[in-house]
């Protein structure tokens, strides 16, 4: 017999349980938006050309139409982000007998730091380069955040306002989600 | 003491604010200053004359440099010691006091060490203090209160530091007319630039010099406020290490008390300027004896007045520029020795304070200042730490750099002498170079990132260096006088001290400086390491450049370990029941990076209640890997020493892995979900280094196998369900998977539906030993998962139990630990599981050597052990000894009391030849005592037929 | 903080990597001798000079790669090559 | 044994040798200078042993071959100055609370030497048993804590694991609340564990070794082993025997060549053609300004990489684990100051306005099992004192004793029966990962 109640999807961060910023509520340049729950699907396929023709992107770069974000995270791995039921139906829609799938909604926390600032704020926190020569809108790599690897997108808003999607192991939520509050606090971080 | 009294009339170039005045206590006593002053040009206003005593002699001492670097100018602010009193500004209510004094700075006891200062040589403590032996204690005790520096203060609060990191185009280090000038102009040519100035004021030099000088400085900073350029004052380049990634300890960012930046430049302007050199002779420490550009410094930034009758020693034009304003300044210039024209002094004198000057030609000339120009120490720390390796130059007395690497540039005093003009033409072009070169260092690193915008193929050509040289100006080589005096004074080493310590033998520059401390002080040797070495070369007949010079390390100036220390990350894994756990009373274990429930309060009842019904685990930090592809049997027969060829879909076999030296370096699970796609489970702590394991064998080894390995330990939450009751539990959740014993059988998985969460996987194994079931759900719906299994089993009296609860029961079924049970030198055969190492498979980590093993294996093996004493519980690491002789024959590795068998429990390693089911060993237990105990026929000892996991 | 190129994130800090270690030749298991194997498990070159070793780029791309760099100075040379060869310990 | 107290009063070669506080009394009233501590003599082309390596081991190598053996016809090369290795770079930990059997016997006697070696080099080395702790942030650390604790009482080894409570007591700086990122679940305690002045046992142990007429040439390096009738190439390798070494300054001639290099190992050994199982790492190290003493023992976290302990002259010397590649450098890193730093603020938060005064390296010869490589190698007559990795400067004088016996008597003391080379084509490693990662 079937347990009747609708199961909850929880995010890994605990909205309001991490200490607000001194500014919050102040109108600011700079914000932290917790994304976690959207659709990620990774595909791998050694045949690095193939996943280029398919999702229409390449190892480092992203692209994105409409909803849905098409990113080049490492050699031979593209990562979908976007409305779950979506991005799997793509998925396997664009599927190839080669490829290895793995949904990864679960497993990633994604968090989005918006803002003009957004790249002081993270260069608090991370060794890469966050200028735009080196990480220009688009861009995708891998690196050390607050000690977590993450994901990152450089992923701008429609008006062109500066954002990045960091993606890390679910596990490490809260955790990335505080390092990060704590390191735009001086610019005014606002949470949401 | 008068107030203030020694302030001149207003300066031109002052930087005090006469209208905010401070108030501070000096060794508990009200003073005044006003806001700009340093803590060291507020006491000298203030006509204090001793700030410190010796750290050897504990001789008065008082302003030398009066800025960061004078050698005996730390003092104690309140929580804060070895504050430099030159350089901190002063604040309203600071509490200063003099460091190192007993009982008090005008009496200090210690000062008898003065007396016996011939007795005192350097290193005598190496040839003395020996007898008796047992006295050393004592007498290292009465050494140790000789320490000098200030007292720290535990129990302050820690305060905020932080970091951050940066990529500019150029560093510019020294903030003087060359430093600005470069500066300025390569962000005029279009680089992004950090200027950093160690002091609170930019201007150098130009800060005290001249009118002209100063019109010069207001110029520049004009420019500098339209150039775009980041300034940070009171921050320090401290190193410059590999591939320029560059420390600067920032003291001046809001709400922080200092910040280290971490800048990966692409250039580097080192533009540090030179510190004026001491010159060795008789009373050379005595309070009054004044560097001249802390003489000008003192007057023209803080008008203050250094002394009322002064003796200048002028060996360059700095000196006679200390002339000109001393006398400007109403300071009566008694004499002018001047080196150039062949004249010398010979010694200071004075108790408390220089009181006369006895020069070369005979005269003692009264005297409370005297002002010394000998030279300069070029601090070329940061291009030695860029692997140069400067030269002296003779006729100007110090180092000059020789071949920086090309992203290094130096200017302005380090690089040579000229007008001021000059240097700051010099500071401009190398300004323009760096900015050129640092386009092209961009441009290499665009072209080698992928995700960088692009560049154009061809790179731009590496810009020459054609900047027209500054010049030498030479003067007389002054380094010690026809006495004898101190060359460094944080040390209290003198040049006698030097010249002894050669003759025994210390006569290299590293030994010399080894063995009487010379240029180890706070200072490290910025004022003395010239000098050493000069007197070292006078006393072998050798040149300065001959001797060489010991070592500059960072930092460039000392750095406190919370900018160093502060905001370092250390991040924490949670599972996604976490906050369920904190709510329902679990006590909480570290367990690396991840934080889990040890127990619920009892870890006895957890596994009693688990034992008779029901109990759950969060078990989410198990590692778990996906594996896909047509060749994951390949990968799993080289990972696991057993065979995978055949395992079924919705098979879940266990296995061990070993690295290529035999040693156990892993165990787990995997299942298989499907044709081509499996999931591996590792132990907790193992499942990075699995991973980077499997990745490593299939990228270096085997690039042709298909195989993706994509981590996802924490895409499931996992938990275990055990007891006899789990089944039960386990069937209202459920509609789409059969629970059939006969058809979901132990060691067999299924994916399906749990408590309404598609996408489930479920596998019949248990670590407890029980009827158990392992739910890997997806993690957003773990928390809820959890709640729906606690709730369904409300009526069969489900426990949540912990990691100790697991640790028990694993324990009492005899499943060893990798790490814990096995050591790192346990090979596979030591846990007895021969028959997991399939030695029919071509190849597998490890193979060779468990081969070897296997054919005559002597190592220690794992059994289960049984105290004799049913409540004896031996602390895991106890000793198994031969009671005769005490050999060591094994070791307990795990014990607990078993709730379920009411005794206790252990795995030990053995010896093989005690090894076999029955063997009496003696367990010398922590508190000494000897146990008796016995080797067990089964690993488990309890069910070691596993009918209840079976069930 | 040594800047170690990785073939494909660019330039990296070496803290955002993992060092492997020299590299060395895996002796066919099937013919290995216990001495040869057991200079691939712990013998080194471990010379003062140019050196072929493997990196793990752990944070970046998760490649393994195998690249010259100069034990006394860390310079590096040469492109990267894909893959490595393993050091003998996990 | 005649000691060198005698050897340096009866000789009397350089004058008024021994040091004493009279001494100092009536050096300072006459104004004299003392004697050089070692003698700076020409270099021959021919010795009985030469010696590669002025560190501890080098030295103590050949002070006890002249002291214990009677051979005196040595020569000590170094290609730098005295102790500008591992020895004169090291933070001066001593201890024996080992882990395995012969690592505790090994390193207990040589504690033993270091007790007496004030009066037996007649030089102050300073050695301060001021107690050792290695803390447990974790259970598992904590059962290693307890497993080297049991092993050394069964050999009378002072050692024990303590609580908490028991820590603070000690330590009163350190932070024992469970609140901290590492709690302190325990401790092992060793109290004849402390801190010695490096450099004055590198002195001691080449001025003694001088008055027995041993030679120390510095500025000597070595460019190569002459071999004759090994397999390998020019001769050299297995099966061949020394003739003696090249160096900048000349060939010298010598039936036994000992390579006391530490991180250097590799290439001395390699001129011999005798491969090693050494990586050559960095260790780094560091310290602050001196401040008055708070610190009374010396204090290990593993877990953290990180030790601690503060000099007589009040600066707190940290080290922590070597550098994550390999490297012949000794230059130092901002991160190692970095992860240093936070690491000892987690155990005494109040250090935070501490300053770091200075940073620096020094070359580690790691081995794959934590235990050095003593004895005979193939190429007869080449013997090596090698893989000291970042725990060897305790081990120079048991290390020197059992190698001029091994030189002396050709034979390999039981001392050190389980550090020979060999031990690596058996796979018979030595277990001492685990107490000496960052114990040292
Ligand atoms: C930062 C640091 C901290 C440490 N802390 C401790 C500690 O607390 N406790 C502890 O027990 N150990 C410690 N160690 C380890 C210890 O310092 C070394 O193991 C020990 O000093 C090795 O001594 P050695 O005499 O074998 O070699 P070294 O002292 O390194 O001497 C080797 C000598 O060989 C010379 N040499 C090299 N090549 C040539 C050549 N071609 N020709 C001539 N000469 C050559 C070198 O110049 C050098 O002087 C530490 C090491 C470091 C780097
Ligand atoms: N009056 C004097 O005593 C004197 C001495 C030498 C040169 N000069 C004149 O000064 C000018 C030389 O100019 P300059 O620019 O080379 O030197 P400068 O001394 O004027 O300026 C150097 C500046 O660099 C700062 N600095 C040093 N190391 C630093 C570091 N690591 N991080 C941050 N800041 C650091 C110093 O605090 C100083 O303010 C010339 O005009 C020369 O004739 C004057
Ligand atoms: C135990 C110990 C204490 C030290 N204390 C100081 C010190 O107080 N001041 C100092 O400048 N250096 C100190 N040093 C470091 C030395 O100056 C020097 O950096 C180190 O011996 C390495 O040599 P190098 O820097 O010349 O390569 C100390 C070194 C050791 C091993
Ligand atoms: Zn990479």
């Amino acid at each position: 017999m079937a347990n009747t109640q609708t199961p909850v999807f929880r995010s890994p961060v605990a909205a309001g349980s991490s200490t607000a910023p001194a500014t919050m509520g102040a109108t600011s340049a700079l914000s932290l938006a917790d994304e976690t729950g959207v659709g990620i699907v990774s595909v791998r396929n050694r045949d690095e050309g193939s996943l280029i023709e398919r999702f229409a992107t390449r190892f480092g770069r992203a692209t994105r139409s409409g909803n849905t974000l098409m990113a080049g995270q490492r050699p031979g791995e593209c990562i979908i982000m976007g409305d779950r039921s979506g991005v799997v139906g793509l998925a396997a829609s664009k599927q190839l007998a080669g490829d290895a799938v793995v949904e990864l909604t679960h497993g990633r926390v994604v968090l989005r730091v918006t803002g003009a600032q957004a790249s002081s704020t993270l260069e608090k926190v991370c060794s890469l380069d966050w200028s735009d020569a080196m990480m220009p809108n688009g861009a995708v790599t891998s690196g050390s955040v607050a000690k977590v690897t993450c994901d990152v997108i450089r992923d701008d808003a429609a008006n062109g306002t500066r954002s990045y999607l960091l993606t890390a192991d679910r596990s490490f939520g809260q955790y990335l989600f505080d390092a990060l509050v704590d390191a735009g606090d001086e610019f005014g971080i606002v949470v949401g | 003491m008068s107030t203030l009294s020694d302030r001149l009339s207003a300066q031109p170039g002052e930087i005090i604010d006469r209208s905010s005045k401070l108030r501070f206590t000096w060794n508990g006593k009200g003073v005044t200053g006003f806001a700009g002053d340093t803590i060291a040009s507020a006491l000298m206003a203030n006509n204090v004359q001793v700030v410190s005593r010796s750290m050897k002699y504990h001789r008065p001492r008082g302003y030398m440099t009066a800025d960061y670097w004078d050698p005996n100018g730390s003092v104690q602010l309140a929580s804060e010691p070895n504050v430099r009193s030159g350089h901190r500004q002063l604040q309203e209510g600071m509490k200063v006091s003099a460091q190192n004094v007993w009982p008090s700075l005008d009496r200090d006891v210690r000062a008898v060490n003065g007396v016996l200062g011939r007795f005192l040589t350097a290193g005598f403590y190496y040839k003395t203090f020996m007898h008796p032996r047992s006295l050393w204690p004592t007498y290292e005790k009465v050494l140790a209160t000789f320490a000098p520096g200030g007292k720290v203060d535990l129990d302050a609060p820690s305060g905020y530091f932080d970091k951050r990191y940066a990529h500019p185009d150029v560093v510019v280090a020294g903030g003087g007319p060359s430093g600005l000038a470069a500066a300025i102009d390569a962000a005029r040519a279009g680089a992004k630039v950090m200027l950093v100035e160690h002091t609170h004021h930019l201007g150098g030099h130009l800060l005290w010099g001249s009118d002209g000088d100063r019109a010069v400085l207001a110029q520049l900073l004009t420019e500098l406020a339209e150039a775009d350029v980041e300034v940070l004052v009171d921050s320090t380049v401290t190193g410059r290490y590999e591939d320029n990634w560059i420390g600067i300890s920032q003291r001046s960012h809001p709400g922080v008390e200092e910040r280290l930046i971490k800048a990966r430049a692409k250039m580097l302007v080192v533009a540090g300027g030179l510190i004026e050199r001491p010159y060795v002779f008789e009373g050379n420490d005595l309070p009054g004896v004044m560097m001249s550009s802390a003489v000008r410094r003192s007057m023209a930034m803080y008008a203050v007045r250094p002394g009322s009758r002064a003796v200048v020693l002028s060996a360059n034009a700095e000196g006679d520029a200390a002339v000109e304003a001393l006398t400007a300044a109403g300071v009566e210039v008694a004499a002018v020795v001047d080196p150039r024209n062949g004249q010398d002094l010979v010694r200071a004198k004075g108790s408390r304070r220089v009181e006369s000057v006895e020069l070369a030609d005979g005269r003692s000339v009264e005297a409370d200042l005297l002002v010394i120009a000998a030279g300069w120490t070029s601090p070329t720390s940061l291009i030695n730490m860029a692997g140069d390796r400067p030269s002296f130059d003779d006729s100007c007395g110090r180092f000059f750099p020789t071949d920086p690497p090309e992203t290094v540039l130096v200017t302005g005093g380090m690089a040579g002498d000229g007008t001021t003009e000059e240097i700051v033409e010099h500071g401009r072009a190398t300004g323009d170079l760096a900015a050129r070169r640092a386009s092209t260092v961009a441009h290499r690193l665009q072209a080698a990132t992928t995700r960088a915008q692009s560049v154009d193929e061809i790179e731009p050509v590496w810009a020459a260096d054609s900047r027209i040289a500054l010049g030498r100006w030479s003067h007389p080589g002054l380094y010690r006088a026809s006495t004898h005096g101190i060359v460094d004074y944080s040390e209290d080493v003198s040049s006698k001290d030097l010249v002894a310590a050669a003759k025994e033998g210390y006569d290299s520059v590293e030994l010399l400086k080894r063995y009487t401390t010379a240029t180890m002080g706070p200072s490290q040797g910025k004022l003395s390491t010239v000098n050493t070495v000069a007197i070292l070369g006078e006393a072998r007949g050798e040149t300065i450049a001959e001797v060489g010079t010991t070592v500059w390390r960072p930092p460039f100036a000392p750095i406190s370990l919370g900018a160093l220390g502060g905001r370092k990350f250390e991040p924490i894994r949670v599972s996604a029941m976490h906050r369920w756990h904190e709510a329902n009373g679990a006590t909480p274990i570290i367990a690396g990076q991840w934080i889990r429930p040890e127990h619920y309060g009892d870890p006895a009842a957890e596994v009693r209640k688990t034992r008779s019904g029901v109990g759950l685990i969060d078990v989410s930090p198990l590692g778990k890997l996906d594996l896909q592809g047509a060749d994951v049997p390949k990968l799993l027969n080289h990972l696991y020493t057993n065979t995978w060829n055949k395992l079924p879909i919705g098979g879940v076999r266990y296995g061990i892995m070993c690295a290529e030296d035999g040693i156990v370096l892993d165990d787990g699970v995997t299942g298989r979900l499907g044709e081509n796609h499996y999931l591996m489970t590792t132990t907790s702590s193992g499942a990075a280094t699995v991973w980077e394991w499997a990745e490593n064998w299939l990228q270096t080894e085997h690039p042709d196998w298909d195989v993706s390995v994509t981590p996802v330990t924490t895409a499931y939450a996992s938990m275990n369900l055990a007891g006899p009751k789990s089944r039960e539990v386990l069937s209202s959740l459920v509609d789409d998977i059969d629970l059939d014993p006969e058809d979901f059988r132990y060691m067999q998985l299924r994916t399906g539906r749990i408590a309404g969460v598609d996408n489930c996987i479920m596998w019949r194994i248990g670590f407890t030993g029980e009827l158990s079931f392992e739910l890997h759900v997806p993690a957003g719906y773990g928390e809820a998962v959890w709640r729906s299994v606690m709730e369904a089993g409300a009526e069969f009296g489900i426990t949540p139990f912990g990691l100790e609860g697991q640790r028990i029961m694993r324990l009492e079924k005899g499943h060893f630990i990798v790490g814990q049970d096995t050591d790192g030198l346990s090979l596979a055969p030591a846990t007895g599981l021969d028959a997991l190492i399939k030695l029919d498979k071509p190849d597998f980590a490890g193979k060779p050597e468990l081969s070897w093993a296997l054919e005559n294996y002597e190592g220690p093996l794992v059994v289960a052990v049984q105290p004799v004493d049913p409540n004896v519980v031996p602390g895991e690491a106890s000793q198994i000894i031969d009671p005769i002789d005490k050999r060591i024959l094994g070791r307990i590795t795990s014990a607990r009391y078993s709730p379920t068998l009411e005794r206790s429990v252990c795995l030990a390693q053995v010896e093989p030849q005690f090894a076999t089911a029955g063997s009496r060993l003696t367990i010398k237990m922590i508190d000494g005592s000897l146990q008796e105990a016995v080797v067990q026929e089964h690993h488990a000892h309890f069910d070691p037929e596993g009918e209840r996991l079976r069930g | 903080m040594l800047l170690v190129p990785c073939p494909n994130c660019g330039p990296r800090n070496s803290s955002d990597l993992r060092y492997v270690g020299e590299s060395h030749k895996r002796p066919d298991p099937a013919t290995t001798t216990p001495e040869e194997w057991r200079t691939y498990l712990y013998m080194h070159k471990n010379p003062a000079d140019w050196m072929m070793e493997t990196w793990y780029c752990s944070s970046g791309c998760r490649r393994f790669f195998t690249i010259e760099r100069h034990t006394a100075t860390s310079e590096f040379r040469n492109p990267p090559l894909p893959g490595g060869k393993r050091g003998g310990r996990a | 044994m005649p000691s060198v107290t005698n050897m340096l009063r009866d000789k009397n070669q350089h004058g008024q040798r021994r040091y004493s506080a009279f001494g100092l009394l009536r050096k300072g009233l006459s104004n004299q200078p003392w004697p050089r501590v070692w003698r700076e003599v020409p270099l021959k082309d021919s010795y009985d042993v030469v010696i590669i390596g002025g560190g501890v081991h080098g030295l103590a190598t050949a002070y006890y071959l002249a002291v214990n053996h009677g051979i005196t016809n040595v020569a000590v090369v170094d290609k730098a100055y005295l102790g500008s290795g591992g020895s004169g770079r090291n933070t001066a930990i001593v201890r024996s609370n080992y882990l395995t059997p012969e690592g505790v016997a090994f390193y207990d006697r040589s504690l033993t030497l270091y007790n007496s070696m004030a009066d037996d080099l007649n030089i102050n080395v300073m050695f301060s048993e001021r107690g050792h702790l290695t803390l447990a942030h974790n259970d598992s650390s904590l059962r290693t804590m307890h497993w080297r604790a049991e092993v050394n009482k069964l050999q009378d080894i002072d050692s024990s694991v303590i609580d908490p409570a028991e820590i603070k007591k000690i330590v009163p700086s350190l932070d024992v609340t469970s609140e901290a990122r590492y709690p302190i679940l325990g401790a092992l305690y060793h109290p004849p564990g402390g801190i010695i002045r490096h450099d004055a046992v590198v002195w001691g142990y080449a001025r003694a070794a001088d008055a027995y007429g041993v030679e120390m040439h510095q500025k000597t390096e070595v460019l190569d082993i002459l071999v004759e009738g090994g397999e390998g190439r020019d001769g050299k390798g297995a099966g061949g025997q020394v003739t003696g070494v090249m160096t900048n300054r000349g060939k010298i001639s010598a039936p036994i060549v000992v390579n006391c290099t530490a991180g250097w190992a590799s290439l001395i050994s390699d001129m011999a053609g005798v491969d090693l199982p050494i990586s050559t790492r960095p260790l780094q190290a560091a310290v602050t300004e001196p401040v008055k003493v708070f610190l009374p023992a010396v204090v290990v976290s593993g877990s953290l990489h990180t030790y601690v302990s503060q000099t007589d002259r009040g600066e707190l010397v940290f080290g922590a684990a070597v550098d994550p590649y390999n490297n012949y450098s000794i230059r130092g890193s901002l991160e190692f100051t970095e992860g240093l730093a936070g690491h000892v603020m987690e155990l005494m938060p109040g250090i935070s306005r501490m300053k770091l005064l200075r940073q620096w390296a020094g070359l580690c010869d790691m081995t794959p099992d934590y235990s050095p490589i003593m004895g005979a190698t193939p190429v007869e007559g080449f013997l090596c004192d090698v893989g000291w990795g970042t725990y060897g400067f305790k081990a120079g004088p048991v290390s020197g004793e059992a190698m001029a016996e091994c030189i002396a008597t050709e034979k390999m003391p039981a001392i050190i029966a389980a550090f020979g080379l060999e031990r690596f084509a058996k796979g018979d490693l030595v277990g001492e990962k685990g107490a000496a990662a960052v114990g040292h």
